[in-house]
């Protein structure tokens, strides 16, 4: 097959195909979680793989959170390159502290004598009326804690590119697939590969305002971006990529040829992502600001069941470009 | 451990109205799913209506029932209105949660029914508190804390257990072990898989009961309610059942095997009280008809309720994140 | 005793006697949380209380800080109004499922027919060489949840003033006390009482720059203060006390005066409160600002052991000098 | 279980020696407290010298360690350096964490010692993902995972013994029962106080050993790791032991009785191994001064070697937030 030919396939298939290649690549891979296995995980990402890899390699966990995911840890510094899946972001609330004190800061603690290669996957955000307590998006807020690497793939590209530099990464890296993706088709390289995990990605180019965007929000943007480009707005969209360390530089480089910048985060909006990334902005691109720096962010409620309400609880299109008309408005 | 004497005609009627109203509702439910008007996640309990409704028995109106996302049975026959609860899956403001909780957070204070809870094990805390709040306050009350198998691997599971049995609250556990968390057979994520056996490393009373018996599940639990109230500490039931349905609606039920589930429903709760009743001559022609008759009365109405229900305007999106009144 | 008597106490006196006094004017309080007993908690916080109100309510729980942060949550739905003590910050890291799907989430999931009236109260910071499990400043990524409502008590006032309104809101409150403030002793009325909830305060008063302050920061905050008006710099001091929801009105109106800010914050500067009150600022006082807010906050590392490095780590008053300098210089 | 026989000279005067360098090490360590040369948490297993010195012996090189903030002993048995730890407790460059851990995060890779860990029950998940990774690389090696009676009380104790029981893993959980968790005792916080008896849940099988004893210790714990060596399946050991000293530096110890306190110093693990020696005729005159001087001169040095060590240049402070190295 020619280097340019390409293939269809849906985020799902292209985070499927990058668990299947790092396994044939390197035996110390294995996959763990709740239902990965006999189930096929829970948005069907893992389907095939037990036949494939049999469940040593393919293991289903019990319901224990804290233990799966320590024991990822765990063999990690043992020498594995597990692949721990937390079914959604909702449940790793109950592995926070093996998150936060051991995957995180064990390689500090010891002085660098442990390394953590490991690679925790989880399901993130809201859209789909799983009310309350299934709606969580916390990434930006786990980005908080040092000795850890997050990413959100937004794009196929990613999606299929992003967990092999990752396992090669000797961090404790967290992905976080955002629940609207899965079903997202489009084409791939059929030799598509490895991404760079360090950089934010201009996945539009415009003059005009800045907008930054991660995961769940990438499509939020590039749609309030079509419709300002129809009024005459030219948005450049900023893809995070990389929610830690963050690449700011991108984003100041942005800013400071476009004056304004949005953070479109489907965070809640106090202590949000978008909140670190306009405070950079203010340290780091004061001065070349032609307006305050805007976040569309989640209201501040549980999500509520009710699609009128979630929706209007969500970050939308159509606030990103109020935000940007006023701006433009308000600072010709 | 019972089921053997025949339920007076009275009882009987009630035990299989009770069934037949859960069974009739989370049937019209997969419809009014289908037709996108219940959205979300939602589990059924079709297949396992005697747990909710033998354990029912045994409860008190002051007692206070905690419950899982796979809660419809649990809150109708705990008494919350089918038109309640079906407003809720609408997402109607007349919804019992408002329309804010959906299928997986039915909540009644009126019932004390304190939700519906989508956290695999999130709700025995709750239940350990409930119960310590009746205690420090002298009320003789149970509170009844229904979970799943799955929830056992949990490590809130091991931690409720141990409170309960160290500060003798009035809690009791009722395990409804239908085998199978989500699509994972108990075998391949419990290393001992009789799970009353976990309830004695706290010392704390636990009996396997057949969750397909309704009168079994009543007896078992009127029996642990009983000492539960009187010693004002916990026991520990282990309702042996099984989902006839998938996990889920999203859940396209590979991992079981056809003749499991066949099996199984040659238990169904409801033909078997059904038989039961026949065979002990209390039935009478038209029993079931009427029966029948009254429930799909009853969903109808609910569905007309909820059809009827207002959508609550999108300027209260930010009501009840923090309570609006005073303390009670 | 007079209205005007005043009593030296410390702030652990000062809690202390909150709690008491909680405890004797309301029966439904009581008192949960690990060596709260027999030890008289870690921080001896509650010494003398057992032999005071018994084993009933002043409950020794066991290590299960998932279970007993839930049991305080079903408590108070069930009438009581308990008081959870999580000893130490770090360790609600084990129960943060509870706090955020369930304490901060039951209200409004049950569409307003639950409260949920609990008090947590937790020791947080750094300073005392316990290293990385044992140093975290979390309370300000906490200030993320909708639902709760954090306190910061700086000040002995605010430690023996806030649990009473705490208990008295039908929302759970949470309550960071901060671990270097323990042994500091002052004056307080004797009759001191509850205090609000609410409002951000003033403690000095200042033309020229706004800092920024919570908790044990705002020691670090005064004594820059200090150290700038020797050089002609009056800063003007503001504690937060309330960390959500965030009194941002008493910021703005106080960054409308000075036209400078710099917020100082004990938690990891990434994702930090502080970034949330600069985009605040940003997007509510922009136009009002001679130069871009400045954060000092903890190097973003996991707490090492020695104290060099853990002083390293922490804010420092001379760095808060520091950047207001610079802003001076910078903005004239 | 044993401790019957007499040890043969050799072997006895090792044991001696091991429990003596934690002693005395420890014994030094109140002082340079005292001094501030020591600071943070610092918590004590003197009493508990019996177990770590017990345990240790049935461990082959390659096996891994898994242990609390109460970890001086184990990490000195284990086998690393007496100047490596107490450079790490000045917090100096030259320690074992480069003095970024402190007395409660010992880590050593070259001895496979996996940490000190200061949250109770956070080791648990860890010893059985070291053991995981044994078991998926074919190795046959043992994970020893060290924790106290309070950590039973956690839901990780219960989620791991779960997980290694399930997946068959080679994790050697070895339950220091000194009686108390911090200020309260066992009765005060755990229903079930037989702590072997919790094991049965999941299947592991359990011992309840003398912790004061050595021999005993070490005999249970070499036919236990032989067990889990040879089967690649959990064991555990609950060992009974008792702290002299306070649960840590800031601890006044007002909560237990000092009767009970003097009772078990009559079973101080190392007099009873020198009255054992002693009557089996094994031990000389002599002996114990050899020893002593031995370990005294150890510790000097290593004080001296504390002393001498290098502060981190603060410029290094965000050096292994992130692994510098490329992935091993
Ligand atoms: C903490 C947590 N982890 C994972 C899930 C996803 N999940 C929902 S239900 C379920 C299976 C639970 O099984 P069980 O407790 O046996 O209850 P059942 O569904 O069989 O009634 C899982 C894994 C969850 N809701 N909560
Ligand atoms: C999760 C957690 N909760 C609380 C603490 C505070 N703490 C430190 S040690 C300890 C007691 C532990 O007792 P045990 O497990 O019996 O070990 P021991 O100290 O007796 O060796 C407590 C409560 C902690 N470190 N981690
Ligand atoms: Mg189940
Ligand atoms: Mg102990």
């Amino acid at each position: 097959m020619s280097a340019s030919a390409t293939v269809t396939v849906s985020y799902r298939e292209a985070i499927r195909e990058s668990i299947r290649e790092s396994m044939l690549a390197d035996q110390r891979v294995f996959l763990m979680g709740e239902d990965v296995g006999a189930y096929g995980g829970c948005f069907g990402v893992s389907k095939g793989l037990l036949e494939e890899f049999g469940p040593e390699r393919i293991r289903d966990a019990p319901l224990s959170e804290s233990a799966f995911v320590g024991a990822g840890i765990g063999a990690a510094m043992g020498g594995m390159r597990p692949i721990v899946e937390v079914m959604t972001i909702n449940f790793c609330l109950l592995a926070l502290d093996q998150i936060i004190d051991n995957a995180a800061t064990i390689t500090h603690m010891s002085g660098g004598q442990f390394q953590i290669p490991l690679v925790i996957r989880m399901t993130t955000g809201a859209g789909r009326q799983v009310a309350a307590q299934h709606s969580h998006s916390l990434e930006g807020w786990l980005a908080h804690i040092p000795g850890l690497k997050l990413l959100a793939p937004a794009t196929l590209a990613d999606a299929r590119g992003m967990l092999a530099p990752a396992l090669a990464d000797p961090n404790p890296v967290l992905i976080f697939e955002h629940g609207s993706l899965y079903n997202v088709e489009g084409e791939l390289p059929a030799d598509a590969g490895a991404v760079d995990i360090e950089h934010a990605a201009i996945r539009r180019a415009g003059g005009d305002v800045t907008i930054v965007a991660y995961g769940g929000t990438l499509t939020t943007a590039l749609a309030a971006a079509d419709e300002l480009a129809a009024g005459g707005i030219e948005a450049e969209v900023i893809d995070l990529r990389v929610l830690r360390p963050l690449d700011d530089a991108a984003v100041i480089e942005s800013v400071t040829r476009t004056h304004r910048a949005v953070i479109v985060d489907e965070g809640w909006r106090s202590g949000s992502l978008a909140a670190e990334v306009s405070a950079r902005i203010m340290e780091q691109a004061f001065y070349e600001l032609d307006s305050p720096v805007a976040r569309v962010c989640s209201a501040e409620v549980p999500m509520p069941y009710p699609r009128h309400l979630e929706q209007a609880a969500l970050p939308q299109a159509s606030t990103v470009v109020a935000e940007v008309q006023r701006m433009a408005r308000a600072s010709g | 451990m019972s089921g053997e004497r025949p339920p007076e005609r009275e009882h009987g009627l009630h035990l299989l109205l009770q069934m037949l109203r859960v069974r009739r509702f989370e049937e019209r439910c997969v419809e009014l799913y289908s037709a996108a008007k219940i959205r979300g996640f939602m589990h059924l309990c079709i297949g396992e209506e005697a747990v909710a409704v033998g354990v029912m028995e045994a409860l008190q109106p002051e007692d206070a029932v905690v419950a899982t996302y796979r809660e419809h049975g649990h809150a109708l026959v705990r008494g919350v209105s089918a038109a309640a609860v079906m407003a809720e899956m609408y997402g109607k403001l007349e919804g019992c949660s408002r329309g804010r909780g959906g299928s997986m957070h039915l909540f009644d204070a009126a019932t004390r029914f304190c939700g519906g809870n989508a956290i695999v094990g999130g709700g025995l805390p709750l239940a350990v508190g409930l119960a310590l709040a009746d205690k420090l306050q002298g009320h003789k009350r149970v509170t009844a804390c229904f979970f799943g198998d799955g929830a056992v691997a949990e490590g809130e599971f091991h931690e409720s257990m141990n409170l309960a049995a160290l500060w003798r609250l009035p809690v009791l556990f009722c395990c409804e072990n239908n085998l199978y968390a989500m699509g994972t057979r108990i075998e391949r994520y419990e290393s001992e898989t009789n799970l009353a056996l976990k309830a004695a490393s706290y010392e704390i009373p636990a009996w396997s009961v057949d969750g397909m018996d309704v009168l079994a599940v009543e007896d078992a639990a009127r029996k642990a309610a009983a000492e539960v109230r009187a010693g004002g500490a916990p026991c520990f039931l282990e309702l042996r059942t099984y989902r006839f349905r998938a996990h889920s609606m999203y859940d396209p039920d590979l991992y079981r095997p056809k003749e499991e589930i066949e099996r199984w429903k040659q238990h169904d709760p409801i033909s078997a009280l059904t038989a039961q009743l026949r065979e002990g001559g209390v039935l009478r022609d038209g029993d079931i008809e009427e029966l029948e008759r009254s429930v799909a009365e009853e969903i109808e109405a609910a569905i007309g309720f909820a059809e009827a229900g207002t959508l609550e305007p999108v300027e209260d999106l930010e009501r009840f994140v923090y309570s609006e009144g005073p303390a009670a």
